[in-house]
């Protein structure tokens, strides 16, 4: 395993700890999704990797190295960990070029100009920063830890701070330039929908305790609790036997005649076709119709039993 | 210390800082070769320093221009007594305990307008406290240690119980409240706000000098009048600039030596004629200009007593609210 | 367990030397409150029973009336130029700055002289219209033309905090109020006056501090403030420890009433500027344009340009008799003394900011708050606790030279001017974003590379803001270099006064024309670093 | 009409109009999202409306009284328009209930507790802003602008500055509210998915001039120009007869056989199906499979005719 988190714990305040007992691992070259709420303690994972904060208890391996254990504490500019931040921060008082070339080892010199070509900027290095657009800091500062050829990539939220309408193409970008150096990446978001492309694998982190860890198809198709089931989409509660099953809204069909009735509440034209919120038993369903639907109007719905998602009592909410 | 014999120097603590006096220093300088090193201060803050220096302290020689500092100095055992035979003075003016030399000195007289008062109608200082001046007389406040000393001087002759009725008096006979220096009260009478100022004689002397035309103008518009001067009267207040010899001075001799310059005919002359204070070397004459006002019969107090009664002196001003 | 303790001091090391720092620079306070616990002034009671009331009567009255119409001065020209666009905006903006170059006592004592039975104005209409002449003859030594006077001096300080607020708050808040219904002079008073307030509160401090702090100016005029007090006890009475009880009280109240201050505005947590951008200009309505020229010419007329003149006009009546070798000499100290203290002072200002923000504990915070106190306590205060200090101290450490050095005088005007440096760094430093500094940590900089490389250039205007500010401010100190320095030392600011209180404004007026002339040339860069930094941000 | 615009003109430089000629109208209680680029003047345009901006030419009328004309001008504190602003929703110095009350007609006392209600403020009315999230602090000023009835509700952007997290919840609530209280509203966005689904009417604006101003239905399906259709989704491009044709995506399907084939290029997995993004005589084609599909692979697929969109010459691009 090539990053290896082991029984981390980390608090500002004792006994609040905000990352309880945190263990997982990366492979090489791998990029991982790091999801969790607003202050959920996302931004301080990183800094303990990164070594901007210690760690209270657990320990840190990078390529079979420690970084920060009981007795280790590696600072962090000796650590070849590039992080790019929240807020993406050149500094006001250098240009491009003297940005990505600040502080950096001469040895990486050479490859200053392909960095400048996979990031595009080549025709800004002279600028300041604030000449420079919201999404061109951005790949200005990936193209700063790149060049480094740091041994792992930390994204805190790279992409929250854009303009909703570049978001995408720099969401493309970065992920080419990411996967075309090989660089193994950890990439913090709030936002399952930014990651549901980019990522080999996603980390669901809720409450100090990881939720679930595994590819982005498994994750939807066979989310490990509920929690996380609904981060990656509408979840239809079905009471069964008095047992609690979920359905995707995708998985519901509209059908003339069927033991299962809806009452429309509301559609919402998307385009491509119209969302539907009904009434199931009071529960409100979404599912999707080409057409859309009078509110009020009732209709009948078929689905398959086996794509029922079933969670036991443990996982009803999230694990603590 | 042996770096300070080494060179050729005397320190001085002083409150004077007129022109004239850096003149007096510099021709010290020429004529003995002794360099002069001066730290200007408010006379309190110098004594703080003094006292908190102790047997450490760089300077010689002390110079105020209030004997009521000197004596203070001297209280705090900061002073020695000065032995020079070189120095010739005006006895009544000398210090009776030997701890201090006057430099010069100057009457606090009482000016009043041409136009508005006569001559005749002006007494003493006493007089000053009577109800027909009500609403004529103008002083400065009373932080102002010239009028501290006159205060101190009143109580020493008279007693606290007359000081405290006198400035009760002269309070309610105020045209306004206390502000400004003594040249802004002459040039209050001037401008007709009151009638009476009590100042600095020498105050006169600058005004009548002055280059502005206006100042020339307003100090015309004033005579001078020396109070109690009369058989029976003690003669005017005076106050002294005065120069005492530190405790522990290192440079002793050189301390001594700048004495008797500045008490010499020359350096007297040189004070006379351009700070329009009386000479208290016994040989000179005062400058023209104040010599015109005649001469006068000077309070025979001992001016240690001035320091002496300032305390009582502040908590008159401050019960009479003199402000 | 051993390799952690020593690494925990190892850790703490910042902090080691930022509290030893600290301590030397908080030491004159110290001692001033040793000597308050430790001893009994008689005259406490007596000065407490029978003038402080009075006095401190005087003195709150005479801050309200400088305070007042420092807003008055200041708060409707800050906002027409923040506002709106007219001829002469910019000249204006500097224009209104240059008063700061005057020191209030000289400011009082030319105001005097120009008011006064013999001054130019009445000298003017006593040939052409006596009865003008008659109607002007008036005693102008009261408390409420010191209290103008005060305020033509020192409004600069409320000018530059409000002007930088109003243009931060920007059109955003005036158009939601217009969309509510308000009327635009609603909208000053409701809206922005509020909004600006900590702004504006954080210059009438300064103002307030000033005024507790002159004491030339305030006897001359005859009033009696709370500094009179202690002065009265230390000179005329001769007590010194009534004299530190005095200024301790003040300190403390003062430290009160901005402790209170900061605590009510971080309850409704201003933070409009981080909110929006700098404002686009209005036009002006012509109707408008005479009031918007008189509210700022007025304060720049009579707080810089009438005194100016008469200084300037009585330096030609003496042009004849000026003695350049001593004024060059009197220039070189006053230069000198001030450059090296204000360069200190913003050096510690670095390190007290900078490892504020480095470092997780408040101690740092509080040691930073405590040093900053020495402004409020009166120069001549400090000068007599450093004389306590050392007096105390010489025996087993110092040479007796040391008193009355220029080193004493150097460490003195840091004690009393900390404040003044710091208060432009930690405002730029605060406006740092965080991430800069883990930033360059993961590229790989250690604690110096830090200082050097990243939190220096980038606060490099505010590092000569500070610079600055404290420089013109120690050209124009007096009470401390009074007490405190060594032989035959003079600067312009203690010649300037020895002649003023000596009655010859004058002889006094080319070392004063020095003063304000580099003062000047200080605040017009200072003000076009800001404006610079207005623009950028 | 309800609301009329005719002819506004509006420039802040002379000769360079940011708004051209624009003429519409709305009806009492529709509820209209007004699309624009950022830059375009959106913002300028609900000044002009509230009076925070005179207009340069042409005229506005509320119902049927001029507010803004060659010789009128009415002043924005006596137009009873509300006016919810992008970025700077409430007084910092005043605590919610304040802010709400502020400068208000005593009249509209009364409906107070019904306005904390509906925006479900009713327990926070004693914080202040910085105490309030940023959809609370959104919601307030909304209930602000409501309680003073206004006779037009001028919303710029309310959900630009919100987590997206939060941001589709606040949305359904603001739409709510709205209908609720039956008032007429033009909403501003640069973001159609914001506004598809609330609004009655889209108008897209681009270049200073009007493109399309039809219910969201019609504009996708009938979209006036290519610009337009862009905006509402992806198009696919087709040349038949040397004419150029559009597609959407989700009108295609993959099938065994056909004359039409598409190299696949990556798969993007978005939960309930895969988005393909392949190449069609080199022009990339967006459109939707079950699963994902191997990149480099060929496939064929179908479409209909009738789905096919075509623009004339004129419509190829925008309307300037
Ligand atoms: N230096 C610190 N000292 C004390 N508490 C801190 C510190 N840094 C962060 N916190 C707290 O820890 C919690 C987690 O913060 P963190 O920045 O890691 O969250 P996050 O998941 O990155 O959130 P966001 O999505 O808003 O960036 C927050 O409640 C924050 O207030
Ligand atoms: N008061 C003004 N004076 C001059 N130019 C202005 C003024 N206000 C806005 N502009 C310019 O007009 C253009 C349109 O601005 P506006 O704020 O209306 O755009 P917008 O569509 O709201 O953009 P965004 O989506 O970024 O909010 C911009 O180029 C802006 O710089
Ligand atoms: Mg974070
Ligand atoms: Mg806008």
């Amino acid at each position: 395993m090539y990053l290896e988190i082991k029984n981390l714990v980390k608090y500002y305040k004792k006994n609040i700890p905000l990352i309880k007992k945190l263990n997982f691992s990366i492979k090489k070259g791998e990029i991982i999704s790091f999801i969790g709420e607003s202050g959920s303690g996302k931004t301080t994972f990183l800094k303990c990797i990164s070594g901007l904060e210690k760690i209270n208890s657990g320990s840190i391996f990078l390529n079979n190295l420690a970084l920060n254990d009981e007795n280790i504490f590696v600072k962090p500019q000796n650590r070849k960990i590039g992080f790019v931040f929240q807020d993406y921060p050149l500094f006001p008082h250098l240009n491009l070029k003297e940005n990505i070339l600040f502080n950096l080892n001469k040895k990486y010199l050479k490859s200053l100009e392909y960095m400048l070509s996979l990031t595009g900027l080549s025709k800004l290095i002279y600028r300041f920063p604030h000449e420079l657009s919201g999404g061109e800091q951005q790949r200005a500062c990936i193209a700063r830890a790149l060049i480094r050829e740091p041994e792992l990539l930390l994204l805190d939220e790279p992409f929250s701070n854009l303009d909703s309408s570049i978001k995408n193409s720099i969401k493309e970008e970065i992920h080419k330039i990411i996967k075309k150096t090989g660089t193994t990446t950890i990439l913090v978001t709030h936002d399952i929908k930014d990651s549901l492309n980019i990522s080999d694998r996603i980390l669901i982190f809720k409450a100090g305790v990881l939720q679930q860890y595994d590819n982005p198809v498994k994750m939807y198709c066979e989310p490990a609790n509920c929690y996380c089931g609904k981060i990656l989409g509408d979840l239809n509660k079905i009471k069964i036997n008095e047992k609690n099953y979920y359905l995707r809204p995708e998985k519901i069909k509209i059908s003339k005649k069927s033991p299962y009735q809806v009452i429309i509440k509301k559609s919402y034209f998307q385009g491509k076709e119209y969302k539907i919120l009904g009434a199931f038993n009071n529960e409100p369903w979404h599912f999707f119709s080409k057409d859309a639907i009078i509110k009020g109007e009732k209709i009948h719905i078929t689905f398959k039993k086996e794509d029922l998602i079933f969670f036991d009592s443990l996982c009803e909410n999230f694990f603590t | 210390e042996s770096k300070n014999k080494k060179i050729n120097e005397v320190n001085l603590y002083s409150q004077r800082h007129y022109n004239v006096d850096k003149k007096q220093y510099e021709n010290f300088e020429k004529i003995t070769g002794i360099k002069v090193n001066v730290v200007k201060a408010n006379a309190d803050e110098l004594i703080e320093r003094l006292k908190n220096e102790g047997a450490d302290s760089p300077a010689d020689l002390f110079i105020t221009v209030d004997a009521g500092k000197l004596h203070k100095a001297s209280q705090n055992g900061l002073l020695q007594k000065i032995n020079s035979n070189k120095i010739n003075i005006d006895n009544q003016l000398k210090d009776p305990n030997g701890f201090w030399v006057p430099i010069t000195y100057r009457a606090r007289i009482i000016v009043y307008s041409n136009e508005r008062v006569k001559k005749a109608d002006l007494s003493t200082y006493s007089d000053l406290a009577n109800e027909k001046w009500k609403g004529k007389i103008l002083v400065r406040s009373s932080s102002n240690s010239y009028n501290q000393a006159l205060m101190a001087s009143i109580i020493a002759n008279d007693g606290i119980e007359s000081a405290s009725k006198w400035s009760k008096g002269i309070v309610e006979n105020f045209a306004r409240n206390p502000k400004g220096n003594d040249r802004d009260q002459v040039k209050a009478i001037a401008s007709g706000q009151g009638d009476i100022a009590i100042v600095n004689s020498y105050y006169i002397g600058l005004l009548l000098s002055s280059k502005n035309d206006d100042e020339i103008s307003a100090g015309k518009a004033v005579s001078v009048f020396f109070p109690n001067q009369g058989e029976d009267k003690r003669g005017s207040h005076i106050n002294v600039s005065g120069i005492g010899l530190t405790k522990n001075s290192p440079n002793k001799k050189n301390a001594i030596k700048l004495i008797e310059y500045l008490t010499s005919v020359d350096a007297q002359k040189i004070y006379v004629n351009n700070s329009y204070e009386y000479p208290v070397n016994t040989l000179v004459e005062p400058n023209e200009i104040v010599k015109e006002w005649g001469t006068f019969k000077k309070d025979s107090l001992d001016l240690n007593l001035l320091g002496k009664f300032r305390n009582e002196a502040i908590l008159i001003f401050d019960k009479t609210g003199w402000k | 367990m051993e390799i952690i303790s020593i690494k925990k001091i190892y850790n703490r090391k910042w902090t080691i030397g930022n509290i030893l720092i600290g301590s030397f620079l908080f030491l004159p306070i110290g001692v001033l409150f040793y000597n308050l616990f430790n001893s009994k002034g008689k005259s406490f009671k007596y000065l407490f029973e029978n003038l402080l009331f009075d006095y401190s009567l005087n003195t709150i009255y005479l801050i309200l009336i400088t305070c007042l119409c420092s807003l008055i001065f200041a708060i409707l020209p800050a906002w027409f130029i923040s506002n709106y666009k007219f001829k002469g905006r910019k000249i204006y903006d500097v224009l209104l700055f240059l008063p700061l170059s005057i020191p209030s006592y000289i400011m009082a004592f030319t105001y005097s002289e120009i008011l006064s039975f013999t001054g130019p104005i009445q000298t003017f209409f006593k040939n052409f219209s006596p009865e003008i002449a008659d109607f002007l003859n008036k005693d102008y030594l009261q408390i409420e033309v010191l209290g103008i006077i005060l305020a033509l001096a020192l409004y600069p300080y409320v000018y530059t905090s409000s002007r930088i607020s109003f243009s931060y708050i920007g059109s955003n808040y005036i158009n939601l109020s217009k969309t509510l219904g308000l009327s635009s002079i609603k909208t000053f008073y409701k809206v922005i006056i509020p909004l600006s307030k900590p702004a504006i509160f954080s210059g009438l401090f300064l103002i307030i501090l000033e005024v507790l702090n002159e004491y030339g100016a305030v006897k001359y005029f005859g009033v009696n403030t709370y500094t009179t007090g202690i002065f009265r006890a230390w000179f005329s009475m001769g007590e010194t420890n009534t004299a530190i009880q005095l200024a301790c009280l003040l300190l403390i109240i003062v430290f009160l009433i901005f402790v209170f201050e900061k605590k009510s505005n971080s309850n409704k947590g201003f933070y409009y500027s981080s909110n929006s951008k700098i404002q686009k200009l209005n036009m002006v309505v012509k109707k408008n344009l005479p009031i918007i020229h008189f509210s700022c010419l007025i304060p720049f007329l009579f707080g810089f340009f009438f005194p100016f003149i008469f200084i300037l006009n009585n330096s030609f009546k003496i042009i004849s008799s000026i003695e350049y070798k001593e004024l060059i000499v009197l220039l070189v100290n006053s230069l000198s003394v001030s450059s090296i203290s204000s360069l200190l002072i913003v050096l510690f200002g670095i390190i007290f900011i900078f490892i504020e923000k480095n470092s997780k504990s408040k101690i740092n915070v509080l040691i930073t708050q405590l040093v900053s106190l020495g402004y409020a306590i009166p120069g001549a205060v400090i000068g007599l606790s450093l004389i306590l200090l050392f007096t105390s101290l010489k025996k087993s450490f110092f040479p007796i030279s040391i008193i009355g050095s220029i080193y004493i005088l150097i460490y003195a005007y840091i004690v009393r001017f900390l404040a003044v440096g710091i208060s432009p760094i930690r405002s730029s430093v605060e406006k740092m974003p965080e991430s800069y500094n883990d930033t360059g940590k993961n590229l790989g900089l250690g604690f110096y590379n830090l200082l050097k490389k990243i939190h220096l250039p980038i606060n490099k205007l505010a590092l000569i803001s500070a610079f600055i500010i404290t420089f013109v401010d120690l050209l124009k100190e007096l009470p401390i270099t009074l007490i405190l320095r060594p032989f035959n030392f003079d600067t312009l600011a203690t010649q300037t006064y020895q002649f003023a209180i000596e009655e010859m404004l004058k002889e006094s007026s080319i070392y004063s024309l020095f003063i304000i002339t580099i003062g000047c040339v200080m605040l017009l860069i200072f003000k076009a670093i800001l404006n610079k930094e207005l623009d950028v941000s």
